[in-house]
């Protein structure tokens, strides 16, 4: 049996009903549909009472879950794709986020993002739009890049006391696959080293880290040992782990899908280098998307976005530095 | 309808309970415009001043273990809920023992823990909040309670009021939404805001329930929102409230309001609803001049009280402070600053 | 209403125009399901199928100088606001001399500058756009125009929806808001969507006109879109049309809408808008069987040929793409990349 | 006679009105009322019909100044305050973001944001959204930090084919003053020298310009020459003009009012680093805002934001480096 990304997302929410009475599941087509990627395929028969389908009215949708978490539940939303949340925007950066701060009642909600390109998706249903929800205090913003985190961050991101921005890649729906379920997990906010290296720390996150890590066989074959750190987490970051990787390496290339200003990639070249600067024998890379809407057509696509090819070329520029 | 005796000493009850949080909030308000001016208060100040029959009439129909989701104009309504004067005043005044302890202040003040939501400015925005809430209590078996949600006919103009309003539709919550239709949203009169002959009208679209209510006319408001209240009590779904009345201060206590016409001010509309209440009062008995007079000295003792406590108690330190929002002891270890 | 000879003429040939749009836009619709299964489009494909009627119809009262903002089920709408077949096929298939020349996909497509307003995919979002291009052409001195926007029922639960028609009313523009409820958004029932009776019965929440339509009844339908149209021609203000039918397919080809119950596909809510047309064309003496194959070959081969073309022509190409979401040119040679 | 910050302001869109039939202003109370901060005072009786109040629908505001862009007007919108644009957030981002990419058709509008913190503001009323805007594709963000860029860049703004948004600060708009209007400006994405130094290379925008240039002169005390950049625009970031100013200083300290999570500070340091990385002989630094929403009470406000004190601290730390 094998165990897709997209399955773990629903094990973990049936893990999390059945472990946990506060829990409850809304989102549009949730229920007896199972969702737009059947992300809760049958959970509303499993789960009777405990899964509800919402109208399409994404800010009531997050203002719904902030009431029923200050009465001590843990509600799950989904959105129907990341770019959706833009319409939530507000009562998740200005409700959710400030609730603890202002009256220190905590606000464990879980908002389910389907992030991130596919192609053939277009400017409306491609977006990672991670970094506007880390930039507010308040958030979590988890980006899991394996079938096991996507399992065990999101039982820990209904688990903690915060509102938690989980961004669950698309293209890793379906495409990743593992034999089975983790039992142990880093903790949240851990950094994780996905492929050994002592030239090059590439750091990554989400759908990347796979880029990065096939990125990094290919400049094995040309004798560079390329380590992969996979943040994980994007809010909080982990910066001990990238920065004790490139006390090891001498070089950084932190590689985004998200668009170029700002951002994930921004934040990692930023603290390295205030924090670890002497540690740098080089110019410390970005890769990120090109600064337009994610295209349409796939040769676009492929072209906006970094690539293994993409990832691997910038990686030789630093490394022939 | 006729009231048995006890029915009509009941009402009688509650209308001096609504006068009282009525004059308490008028009072408490002018101290807070009288601190604005002598510089002692940092930030906007926003009063109730006409809209405390409505305010009022909200909160004394309301238990403990319902839900309010107060506005900027509900000084009245906070105090029938329950809130303790020092509350308000704590948070005007930035004290550190406020409930919101500095970080947030005048207007955005509450206890959630008590089903009593602190807004957020964002108009409309509390609307799906109170929902959840109610959603949740629903959820754990709890029935017999009502969150009450209250709007300036401004906020009507927000995608989330809609939003919200139709989501509790579909769930059948028990929803009390208070329009204060004070013909005003800032400077912008309802001819700006919205087309519709009355915003009552709005009711039928989203299938609840709908009552309009002179909100200067005192007796007639709390009975009119206890029967809002008590319709949405007993299950049947959401109750759409529209108040009618006229602001009778500035937008905030920066604000004139010269924009104001005269011929309005003047109207029926301007009337003071604490005067209405009191001649209510006294024409029917419920208290005399000199009632009021013991009502009111002993608000401003209380209200003068509560300011001189405040003002002893210290200000949040920057020094003590966690200077983090996150509730997750473990993840504050390691958040970073730079 | 006694008709005129030319009156009953010309409604003839607008119902003949408009069963045209709507044969062209089911076999369009057919061959867009047909290049899914085979795998030559990327992404989404939606269909209009039994929509037809509702959207034709709204096209067909529509000049060049108004303005349109379809949505995922119109295609019958855009061909007879006039888009070529081959903005679709190209738009569809990725062909960089499309309108949106690759950028953008599917049902994505417009031409701004033509009054056909391509849409972006959060619902509720193009109806103020709607209203702003009304309202530039009044501070232009331009009347006589409408424009209109297409949503779904679902789609009335968005806050922006709400924004924009209340808007629209308080600025009194010749906006048509045309509804089709078509009972399902996505999977989701019309009762977890909203608990009024009837969708219209929210006109006067806004203080606009409404109109209610059988959108399976081929005929009604284009007299009574006809109708709402002149009114916002003539001058009054916003009308919201809200039309009954059933979505013929899935929400998208890759959804077989199991959701869907027997009885309701046989009720006749689940009537073909199309079927219906025929019948009423045939009844009318507007078209005859030999007509109807005629038209059908003519759409055909447009389609075909169409289709054929499009898959000649360029994908674009990202080494000749500009890379740059800037319209000023001298900020875009300050443009970083990293 | 003497101009503040709020009267070049006024006095650009009054003279975007008289040049340009094309403008209009939209938003709420900005008619009669003449606006929340009087930013539009008698502007709709000196330009009758061109001057609108708006309902209270951030969304739809947004909405029709984009349709009536593509009717090739040219709206300027008013948001009340910086910080309910974020419920207007999905029209910015995805509807006048996208509108050139998607059809080649411009979208000449200007939001304008009173935005940033003023003492008793609190968590809703003083926000800095500069970052989430400069991170989305298609937009242009200014920052204006004096009179004269106030009213140089909104007539600019408003002569743009791009939306623009317009942060202009609401402490500065009666606390900063000039002798008269400029009769030339920088171009837009053009970074300014504030300050001239050669020791360190501070880099702000917007309001903590100021602070900044306070805190250089507190520093010169000390016989420490500081250099101000004053960036006036955030996208486009003006990088040479930054690399230029760390070439001829070696170090460098990027400030910003806005949280510490991406944004300015953060994009500022990456692109040097990565750009510039050997004209450094010190670890960059940046002080930002601290990771929670900005503060009501004026105690924790000031500790809550970088000040003259601590910026000039910062700047002390780098400088002994
Ligand atoms: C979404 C949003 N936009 C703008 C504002 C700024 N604002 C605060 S109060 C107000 C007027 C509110 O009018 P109304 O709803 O009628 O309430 P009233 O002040 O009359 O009680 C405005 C525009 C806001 N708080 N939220
Ligand atoms: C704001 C927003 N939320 C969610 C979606 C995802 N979505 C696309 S179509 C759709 C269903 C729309 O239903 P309806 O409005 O009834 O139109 P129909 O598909 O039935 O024509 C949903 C939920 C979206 N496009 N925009
Ligand atoms: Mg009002
Ligand atoms: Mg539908």
């Amino acid at each position: 049996m094998s165990i897709t990304y997209l399955d773990a997302i629903r094990e973990a929410q049936a893990h999390a009903l059945r472990d946990d009475p506060r829990v409850f599941i809304y989102g549009q087509d949730v229920g007896a549909f199972g969702g737009a990627f059947k992300a809760t395929k049958n959970l509303q028969k499993e789960f009777p009472g405990r899964v509800f389908d919402s109208p399409i009215s994404e800010d009531a949708m997050i203002g719904l879950a902030v009431g029923a978490a200050i009465e001590g539940l843990r509600p799950i939303v989904e959105m129907q794709f990341a770019d959706f949340s833009s319409v939530a925007f507000n009562q998740i950066v200005n409700q959710a986020a400030t609730l603890f701060w202002r009256t220190q009642v905590p606000c464990p909600i879980t908002v389910r993002l389907p992030f991130g390109g596919t192609s053939g998706g277009g400017p409306f249903h491609s977006q990672t739009p991670e970094t506007i929800y880390a930039h507010y205090p308040g958030l979590i913003v988890l980006t899991p890049a394996t079938v096991e985190d996507a399992y065990s961050m999101l039982l820990e991101a209904v688990a903690i006391d915060d509102p938690v921005i989980f961004c669950e890649h698309k293209f890793l729906y379906r495409h990743l696959k593992a034999e089975k379920l983790p039992t142990e997990a880093l903790p949240i906010g851990k950094a994780r080293i996905a492929r050994e290296g002592r030239d090059l720390t590439v750091v990554a996150y989400s759908a990347m880290v796979q880029d990065a890590k096939e990125a990094a066989t290919e400049l094995a074959a040309e004798g560079w040992e390329i380590e992969v750190v996979d943040l994980r987490s994007v809010k909080p970051l982990d910066t001990d782990t990238i920065i004790a990787s490139v006390a090891r390496t001498g070089k950084l290339l932190a590689v985004g899908e998200a668009w170029p200003w700002g951002g994930v990639t921004a934040e990692v070249i930023s603290r390295v280098t205030s924090e670890g600067f002497g540690l740098l024998d080089a110019p410390p890379q970005r890769l990120n998307a090109k600064d337009t809407p994610v295209p349409y057509h796939p040769n676009l696509w492929a072209a906006h976005r970094p690539t293994v090819r993409s990832i691997a070329a910038a990686a030789r520029k630093i490394l022939r530095h | 309808m006729l009231q048995t005796v006890s029915e009509s000493r009941a009402v009688g009850e509650t209308q001096r309970a609504a006068y009282r949080c009525m004059l308490r909030a008028r009072l408490l308000d002018d101290k807070f415009a009288a601190l604005y001016r002598a510089g002692k208060i940092h930030g906007g100040v926003f009063l109730g001043r006409g809209q405390e029959a409505l305010s009022a009439a909200i909160g004394v129909h309301l238990n403990k273990s319902d839900v309010f989701a107060p506005l900027i104009r509900d000084a009245a309504g906070r105090l029938a809920f329950g809130e303790p004067i020092i509350d308000a005043v704590r948070t005007y005044l930035g004290s550190a023992l406020g409930p919101m302890r500095g970080r947030d202040g005048n207007v955005h003040r509450g206890r959630p823990q008590a089903g009593y939501l602190p807004m957020i400015s964002h108009l409309g925005a509390m609307v799906s909040v109170v929902n959840g809430v109610l959603f949740a209590r629903r959820l754990k078996g709890i029935s017999g309670i009502v969150g009450v949600a209250c709007l300036g006919e401004g906020a009507t103009s927000t995608g989330a009021f809609h939003e919200a309003l139709n989501q509790a539709a579909v769930e059948k919550l028990p929803l009390v939404l208070v329009i204060a239709n004070n013909q005003f949203a800032y400077s912008t009169p309802t001819n700006r805001q919205f087309a519709c002959a009355d915003l009552a009208d709005r009711a039928a679209g989203y299938g609840v329930e709908s009552h309009s209510v002179d909100a200067t006319e005192f007796s007639v408001c709390i009975e009119k929102l206890g029967a809002a209240i008590a319709r949405a009590r007993a299950g049947h779904g959401p109750q759409l409230v529209v108040a009618t009345l006229l602001r009778l201060c500035g937008h905030g206590e920066h604000d004139d309001a010269g924009y104001i016409a005269p011929e309005m001010k003047n109207s029926p509309l301007g009337r003071d609803c604490l005067k209405v209440a009191e001649e209510f009062l006294l024409k029917k008995n419920l208290a005399d001049a000199a009632q009021f007079a013991v009502w009111r000295s002993e608000a401003i003792r209380e209200i003068e009280d509560a300011v001189a406590q405040a003002q002893r108690e210290p200000a949040p330190d920057p020094y003590e402070e966690k200077w983090s929002a996150l509730a997750s002891e473990k993840l504050n270890e390691l958040r970073e600053e730079h």
